[in-house]
């Protein structure tokens, strides 16, 4: 595999390298449509061959051959090792702790790794109604891990979001482990600029990575919350140009997903 | 058994009653856009409509003005955006429609409890969030052995469901192959059921692979053959995904008048789903292609 | 994901501890005898055998003296009678093994409550039985949207399951036609899982079909490829059930010599499942007549 | 069909043919086996040809092309129209209360038709430890109407069971309806000389017919309660030459259960 670094990519591209580089060899991961599905199939295609991709529509062991527009395309299916009904995916899979990595993303993210999928406002007066937790809720609390996949931008990293749809680390006054949920929760928010990680006490997101060429005042700019900064940083390799090469010509062509 | 084939209106007709609590399941796939016509056509009023994900079909159903009420997970056009009519109908205050709201898991174990005639089911679930504050519905439950407090949903027991099946007999054995869904617990969870098929088949086609039926002819109350009935979600093995119609469809529903051209042209405009196909030839590019599985042996 | 084909020695040897709580699951169909006669072989003891009829499989596993306890819903030899070695242990004070009873559904809740990794399972069961009043795991839950009382059973969470399946690649990924028992929520509940199949197929099989896939690689520890191993079992399209094994087995097992030459021969006297077929060529006249399902298409 | 009565038959013929008259054509009827699986073939050959059988291994709408030795036997498959997993069976099916009729039989059955397949003499040290309730349990509770097909024996039809695995019309000092009980319980009790019923007010079995050349004297001897009769007493149709002839050379050639 070619190391030599890509010498242009966007910041999608490289939230989805960043992405597919979390992904272990031979997960079980729980895939969403849009750039966690890409991540997945980049990491297929690079270091992790045996990543199990499952859907909440129930197809498990994708490996689909065009780019799926929802989760619940053909593709999934055709070629899949298993088709689970949702009743197995929730309880077996999900509620049973089989489920290593969860993508999530959302409207809005909070200060302790909460989303919001539901509304922009109140929920009785919404300014902007969401489509609501899907599967979202179930992943947050169930998956071993969750991976939190958003572009920064002010109105989307609030110090409290409007509705926690997915808890995060900390939650209506409790943390994950007072209120006993068996997975893991956020261990890495993936924006555009940086990578965030919970404090392991205090459960807050925090700065433990830059990308290159982004400085934390660019990050703080775009975040509802004083932010923490790791010491010593992390440091975030850039997309190689196999990486971007796949993405663009075999992954998503059509650029439905990277923009 | 007797012969239960009907056509759509004739289904409609006799088994959805206004007030009903209606469900067409199916998760992307076999979702039953042609029971959904014909119910607007029909003119169907105050019902409940059911489903994890009210997608393009409850919009459409929402916009004609059939129902009083949405119980859901995922309101939204799946990989592109927002369900227009749904957002008009609850972004105003007070709402011009009740909603009820659970997440997937919550629906499902719904619709599991209906179809096992208990009166909830127990979840490990929404713990530190904001759904069961807006959903009086989530209530919690007691373990007599561990005493750990769970989340407990209550069983849906619906009036009629409308069951898509790639194929079925003339007594409602019905087969399904690809993706569930819910599509089995919501029919045993169902007073009524409809089954509507892509394809009518002899009875020993059913018995020649018993493993692939989903639910039996005897608790089906109609069936329907309806060819292309799930367009624009789609039946694997007989036609794709009509993904250009989901994008469309965000203009489409965008104002309320130019949802109404689409119902007045592809709902009122035709009879019934033969005319609904004929005034657009162009669908038949989604013919699936063919990739056969093979059998596996029976015998012993 | 790595190959995880050993043979049943292997498996048995570094899957099954001794005081495991053990389930060798199959309604009538697809027992793994193989698994059983290779755990009386290692000498494995103290375990808990789970399963909702003991069988012929766990009638052996008692006599050898392989089990502690046993949990279970119809303890008899199906279309025959009883279980003798169980109920020389049974039919005395104080009983030689302990015993924890259920109906079938209590049992097939266990593994459902296990397999969702809940705590317990609401049934509307054993009212007016004296089942309950045996039986302190059985107990109640009050719905908390109805106020009614509910029988509540607690998951079942074996150590170790056995799941003999038609056909499985190398990762474990299993396929199962004809019937399916409680197989997937005994595999799904468990800690471990060994998938033995009566043929190993590529891993293109699988996908060729993917509804036909009772359990996922995933949950596998190990896969072993044991033509027969079902043996008086059977499985669909493989061999059919033996019968008159089971007619024999009463004679068998009526006195505790009989039962031990049988295990000296069958079990003792040979190395595994291979020389068991090879001391009784007679069985292959067991082997399945054809009767071939049609594929289906899963192109789109 | 001929009507033409059989020139002979046997009192478990004639148990036989007494079950199969029972069940109405199109019914959803969960068989055991032995006699019951015998009787819904008989009514299946005659009568009631869309008769739908359900066995509590999964086999729906089963056409076996043998007699099946087992509830589980693969000719229960082979042919079928749906195979159910057993959670399917139990919770969709039966608790939803969509089992129409059910087959019930046992080792004691007493005066409100409570029935023992678990333990003869106590259950900590049991005179014959008998299999146990399978699936029998959850069929007297849930079954819209349950048959029993028994021989009458003193030992078999004591004034009380030492254990009930499956409850009747009243056990442990209640009534089906005082307990919740959904099924309608054993409507009829179908030995090899009477038909019993339930008292409609006390639940207790009644002789409501008795077959020709019995007498109430030959059944009460074998009945370990004080016997009420109905009057008038019902009739009963003596097996006719197809029925027998069919059992005896279609159904069940080679006597595995008439004996």
């Amino acid at each position: 595999m070619a190391i030599e670094p890509s010498a242009d990519y966007t910041p999608s591209e490289l939230m989805t390298v960043q992405a597919a580089r979390e992904l272990p060899d031979g997960a079980v991961v729980f895939v969403g449509i849009g750039l966690p599905n890409l991540a997945c199939n980049l990491a297929r295609a690079t270091h992790a061959p045996n990543l199990c991709m499952i859907y909440e529509s129930g197809a498990v062991g994708a490996i689909p051959d065009r780019v799926p527009p929802s989760i619940g395309d053909p593709s999934l299916v055709t070629g899949s090792l298993m088709v689970a009904s949702m009743s197995e995916i929730f309880q077996f899979f999900l509620q049973n702790g089989k489920i290593e990595v969860g993508f999530l993303g959302g409207a809005q993210i909070d200060k302790y790794g909460n989303l919001n999928t539901t509304v922009v406002g109140s929920y009785d007066a919404p300014k902007v109604r969401l489509p609501g937790s899907g599967g979202a809720c179930e992943i947050a609390i169930f998956a071993q891990r969750t991976l939190v996949v958003m572009k920064l931008n002010k109105r989307a990293f609030p110090e409290k979001v409007d509705f926690i749809t997915s808890p995060g680390m900390r939650s209506l006054g409790k943390s994950r482990s007072e209120w006993g949920m068996p997975g893991g929760g956020p261990v890495k928010v993936i924006t555009d600029k940086c990578i965030m990680e919970p404090n392991p006490t205090t459960g807050e997101l925090e700065v433990s990575a830059l990308y290159p060429g982004a400085t934390i005042e660019n990050v703080q700019e775009n975040v509802g919350w004083k932010l923490s900064v790791r010491s010593p940083l992390g440091t975030v390799e850039p997309p190689n140009a196999t990486e971007v090469k796949l993405l663009r010509e075999v992954l998503d062509p059509d650029r439905l997903h990277i923009k | 058994m007797k012969n239960k084939v009907v056509n759509m209106s004739e289904a409609v007709a006799s088994l959805v009653q206004n007030g009903d609590t209606l469900v067409i399941e199916g998760f992307t796939h076999l979702i039953c856009f042609a029971a959904a016509h014909e119910i607007i056509r029909q003119g169907k009023k105050d019902l409940t409509l059911a489903r994890l994900t009210p997608d393009l079909i409850y919009d459409q159903m929402l916009a004609a003005g059939t129902a009083k009420k949405l119980i859901f997970s995922w309101a939204g056009n799946p990989g592109v955006g927002s369900l227009h009519a749904f957002r008009r109908l609850v972004e105003c205050k007070p709402r011009k429609i009740e909603i009820e709201e659970y997440s997937h898991f919550g629906m499902v174990a719904r619709f599991s409890a209906g179809a096992a005639n208990l009166p909830f089911w127990p979840l490990r679930n929404y713990m530190g969030t904001d759904i069961p504050g807006h959903n009086p519905l989530i209530k919690t439950v007691t373990c007599p052995f561990t005493g750990e407090t769970l989340a407990a949903v209550p069983g849906l027991r619906p009036d009629i469901t409308v069951v898509h099946a790639q194929r079925a007999d003339r007594f409602g054995n019905a087969q399904v192959w690809g993706l569930l869904g819910v599509q089995k617990e919501a029919a045993f969870a169902s007073k009524r059921v409809i089954v509507v098929a892509e394809e009518l088949v002899d009875e020993s086609v059913i018995r020649n692979d018993p493993n692939r039926t989903l639910i039996p002819g005897s608790i089906v109350s109609a069936v329907v053959i309806e060819p292309w009935g799930a367009h624009p979600s789609y039946a694997q093995g007989y036609y794709d995904r009509d993904n250009d119609f989901y994008v469309k469809w965000d203009q489409v529903a965008r104002t309320e008048e130019s949802l109404k051209e689409y119902l007045d042209r592809y709902v009122f405009g035709v009879k019934n789903r033969h005319e609904y196909m004929q005034i657009q030839p162009e669908l038949l590019r989604l013919k699936a292609k063919a990739q056969i599985s093979e059998g596996v042996n029976y015998g012993y």
